[in-house]
């Protein structure tokens, strides 16, 4: 098992024929998913590599191929209204991998997505991957492995390096998730906790956060509280400076909310294994 | 990106909200012939990005021009929180009853705009929130409906009892977040919101943050940013599409991904080194952001080694690669530099490195130690 | 029993201080509706007739006296901003009397109301009464009398034509209600013959339609799948010219769609009795 | 409240949707020069609030200037479906590739205003309903949202498979709503919509109805009503605040309420008669309203006998009975009247009439049968 996405995922590429959104269907498709179709407006009756049919709407593509799963990666100006499109079309789950989506864009869009019932992921992360059936965004497939361990991230490539160091260690994957680091994204740790908390295959959850806002500290009380599962934490920038951002949106330190330091003392308070180092994560993983 | 408080009061004024006059000088003598323009009391405010202006010596009232002149001069040569003073805002100095705040920002938790209001304004908001929290009246701002009347008019009761002031608050909100929203904004602040003895309720100060993300549509906002406001580093870096930080230390950092940055940044720390920036070369990968990134951290002199921490997804390790050859052979390093990379492209870059005379690895944890013990002087 | 309101009614009366508020908050007190707070902005404080609390909000108003419905009499360029403030105040029932709402500031509220699971009744309609129990709105209490009938129109005079009629021939009401003629109005004629269908002591129900629309032949279907109680109807605009707006936006005929035929056509399919004449309502329920 | 074809065209011409150029003429003379100024063919379109004004000789080809004041002179001595033709609107005939129609209307079912568009435009798009309705897109807009980019796509390719001409035409619709939205309509209608030779999308002719609530926060809207294209008796019976509709029979109604008044229309025919008019006086009463009534309804050559049918509520019975004594003082009646009222003051109104020398009834059937009795000269 895993969570999100399985072998039963049929994905529309909204901008398939895009630089990136090009790039990352070949790659999706070489990994195993199934790309059932594309969007590009203008472009509806062609095909994305001889085979994958592309659409100009979502609703058209959803009527004709069934999917029921999407990947976006439309210019930033662009995505609100893919997403809000993918949901109206009645997507259930929907991953946002544009960077740099205004943050007044996805207050309507948090909205329409959740008045819709669908399961938003990002914008601005790098998807979700289940090794060995199905990979959604942009993670490397070569630095994961199929295993017992759930990941959730806020970061990029931060996820792939504890990945990477997961998978040297021979410890595999159900699903890595990053959840994205925007101030406001459609699917938060807790949402993971919960999935990974329900999934029979995951026996250890890996939570990996950053400074700035709260949701660290939520997601702690709620493995406390309803997880029965052990969880391993690392938090990223314990150096950085007070005030400001290092990057993106979510790593914004304001007066004494959100720093590295009341994270980590947030995760011992609640039962979670705290990593000092990303490599400790590998050793916590051994003893939890 | 921050705007000055005089662009913010003419986003302000041009939504409706009744602000006092005001014009800038960049030079003392303007500062006086705009304070005999005003005639009588004025204040002399410093226009830099940076909170606690006053206690810094950065606001003050001038009772005539000639000492307008004098005040401006003072605070023209001031550095406040590490940013220059290159412009003053002149104000007729206003005869005041109460003061409140008013503030929206965008919140995580709601996923909407919020409002902050308090009728204990002019001071720091997050002193009202600690000593006298129930001061404080919040209230989210459904995006699909906008600030509804009868909401501004709870917030307007809640500054003031009297009905025509709580009317003229509920109408400066309503306008607030309309310039709130139409430039893009992340946070938009008055503070002071202030009454005066005839009763009118007037803005006389304005804050606003605008969301980077928002700038490509928004040109005209995005003409407002003041460059010598902030520092060369940050505005070349910038330039290159690179997030860049300054900091303290002496290990000078280059990695893709905010995240990755930041860890390997606590990493130096947990080695014992100190981190001298942030830096973020972005998802999307080309040899030209590695030349830009290795020109701002060479030109650092307290920088001791470069650091390397590159994890390649998007990012291809060979452009990388190829940008680090390329910025070399320009400006012959005179730093040590450790190289860590890994992922896509590998033994490409990794090919291209050694042609070059580089060496690369490919644990993190060992490039690191490495990097410390070159900037420290201590073998590795 | 009745539908919508009864003794256990505590009011508010949305400008209550204005000239249509303070009259019929006057009469709906005098008729015994338990009238517990007004709402007037700048009077909070004072009391309406030296007894019912005056609030600058409805949020205020409601915490201090438990209302659990409220009446808006408040000018038409603010009538939108009231329902929805009630909406959000947590009051589950609204009535709105006030005539000449925009149409597209009702698109708004409608959306507001129904996600915060609120009935609205109107706007521009004459509210609602159970005889004996409670009157919120304008219907002139001394034509009604209890009894087994229940009453739903989207007219305001002609309803008090017909409760008029029917209370002379002694028949009695168990809830009289007006649901307005605007194009968007909160509460339907099939809202309300449910709750007349699911009132125990509803033994017949009296509709009374107008030109324009379909809301008539959509509420005949549902008297004939999901009735068991008697119906009778009575369609008013017989001789009104098609294409003409009659008085209010809910009167209008485009082409062949809600002619006045076509709805008493579509009563007597589907099983209700149809009145030529008002006073006929009376003799039909007679023989129901 | 209707607004002319020209008036629209310039509302939708202010939100950015391309349209050609044309102008108003109200006589012959100016229809010439305006051809003239155009030069070539143009299309002269009679200015009226009726729709089929094709049909009825109101759009017509001129070839040249001359023939275009021949032209105008036909078309502004027409009526068309009762409204005589005071304007004419002269434009440049144009090149059509294709022919689309685009709406927006306030739909009761959805609650919501809804999109309908038409690859078949042109024609009458009931005709194109009862035809091929599958040529037929209807989109409800959820107000919160607005007209979203997507969605106005997914209309875009429903009328033009070329992405250009799809994309021009998304925005004309995002464009249209904006228009329908600041005008407070309540119908917005691009008929035909047209794609040239050379393949740009372009509106040719345009209409708007306003929602007469939304006049009084929107002077600017209500500024463009043209009272010289309506009846001056509906003009007078608005001006007195009161609903009045002409009718072809001989019974004069007022009555309080819309519903009240079309049932005793439906009742007056029922007994025999043919009601004169339809004339509702609204909700809250005053003398005056019922002064003004007389006078609207007295002025019609056809009215043999008048009744009124009022059942008080929120209108006073008294107020009306006050009414009825001061205008038959000023104007006495030559036409019999019967006056039925119940509810709020009765005793009141009842002993003013009698004083007066009016009866008054209770019973509206027997009201009714009274009055068609005396309008049609039988005994009641």
């Amino acid at each position: 098992m895993s969570i999100f996405i399985d072998n039963r995922t049929r994905l529309l590429v909204q901008g398939i024929t895009g630089r990136d959104g090009s790039f990352h269907a070949k790659q999706m498709i070489e990994y195993g998913t199934s790309v059932v179709g594309g969007v590009t407006p203008g472009k509806g009756g062609q095909k994305f590599e001889g085979a994958v049919p592309i659409f100009n709407t979502v609703s058209e593509a959803v009527a004709e191929t069934g999917a029921n799963a999407t990947v976006i990666y439309v210019p930033p100006m662009f995505a609100a209204d893919a997403m809000m499109e993918a949901a109206d079309a009645g997507i259930p789950f929907i991953v946002c991998i544009t960077e740099g989506v205004p943050v007044l864009d996805m207050t309507r869009v948090y909205s329409f997505v959740r008045d819709r019932g669908a399961r938003l992921l990002g914008p601005n992360c790098p998807g979700l991957i289940s090794p060995g059936k199905s990979k959604v965004g942009i993670i490397p497939g070569q630095i994961c492995t199929p295993g017992p361990i759930g990941l959730v991230s806020r970061s990029g490539t931060l996820t792939y390096e504890l990945v990477f160091q997961m998978t040297r260690a021979n410890m595999g994957q159900t699903t890595c998730v990053g959840i994205g680091g925007d101030p406001i994204n459609g699917t938060t740790f807790i949402d993971c906790l919960e999935a990974f908390e329900a999934d029979p295959d995951t026996k250890a959850v890996v939570m990996i956060g950053e400074i700035g806002g709260n949701d660290e500290q939520e997601a702690a009380r709620f493995v406390k509280e309803k997880m029965t599962k052990p969880v391993v934490g690392f938090i990223a920038g314990q150096t950085a400076p007070p005030g400001r951002r290092m990057g993106h949106a979510g790593a914004i330190i304001s007066g004494s909310a959100g720093t590295a330091a009341e994270k980590m003392q947030a995760f011992e308070e609640n039962g979670i294994a705290v990593a000092k180092r990303p490599i400790d994560v590998v050793q916590l993983l051994r003893q939890a | 990106m921050n705007i000055h408080e005089y662009q913010a009061k003419d986003i302000f004024r041009n939504a409706g909200i009744p602000i006092p006059a005001g014009d800038v000088a960049t030079t003392a003598a303007d500062a006086e012939a705009i304070a005999r323009k005003f005639g009588g009391t004025v204040v002399v405010k410093a226009q830099v990005h940076a909170g606690g202006r006053g206690k810094a010596g950065g606001v003050k009232l001038a009772k005539n021009p000639t000492e307008a002149r004098e005040i401006a001069e003072g605070i023209l040569e001031l550095t406040i929180k590490g940013f220059r003073v290159e412009k003053v805002l002149i104000t007729p100095a206003a005869d005041i009853a109460t003061e409140a705040y008013v503030g929206i920002i965008v919140d995580r938790a709601s996923k909407r705009a919020v409002f902050m209001v308090s009728p204990a304004g002019g001071i720091d908001i997050e002193e009202v929130a600690a000593a006298t929290p129930d001061k404080i009246m919040r209230l989210p701002v459904d995006p699909r409906y906008g600030l509804l009347s009868y909401k501004a008019m709870q917030m307007g009761f809640f500054l003031y009892p009297d009905l025509k002031q709580a009317r003229a608050a509920a109408k400066i909100m309503q306008q607030l977040y309309q310039a709130f929203i139409t430039s893009g904004a992340s946070l938009a602040e008055i503070n002071p919101l202030v009454t005066t003895p005839g009763g009118d309720v007037q803005a006389l100060d304005a804050k606003m943050v605008v969301d980077d993300n928002e700038l490509d549509r928004r040109p005209d906002v995005a003409a407002l940013r003041d460059e010598s406001s902030e520092a060369p580093s940050e505005v070349d870096a910038r330039n290159a599409n690179l997030t860049f930080i300054k900091l303290d230390g002496n290990v000078g950092c280059v990695v893709n991904g905010a995240g990755l940055a930041m860890a390997t940044m606590d990493l130096v720390k947990y080695y014992g080194g100190e981190p001298a920036n942030f830096l973020d070369i972005g998802g999307s990968s080309n040899p030209e952001k590695v030349v830009s990134a290795l020109r701002i951290i060479t030109s650092d002199p307290s920088v001791k080694a470069i650091l390397f921490n590159i994890f390649g997804g998007i990012t291809r390790t060979d452009d990388v690669a190829n940008g680090i050859v390329t910025a070399t052979r320009q400006n012959p390093l005179t730093v040590p530099i450790v190289i860590r990379l890994t992922g896509t492209n590998e033994e490409i870059a990794l090919k291209i490195l050694q042609e070059n005379g580089f060496s690369a690895m490919t644990d993190m944890d060992e490039a690191v130690k490495k990097a410390v013990a070159l900037a420290t002087g201590k073998a590795a």
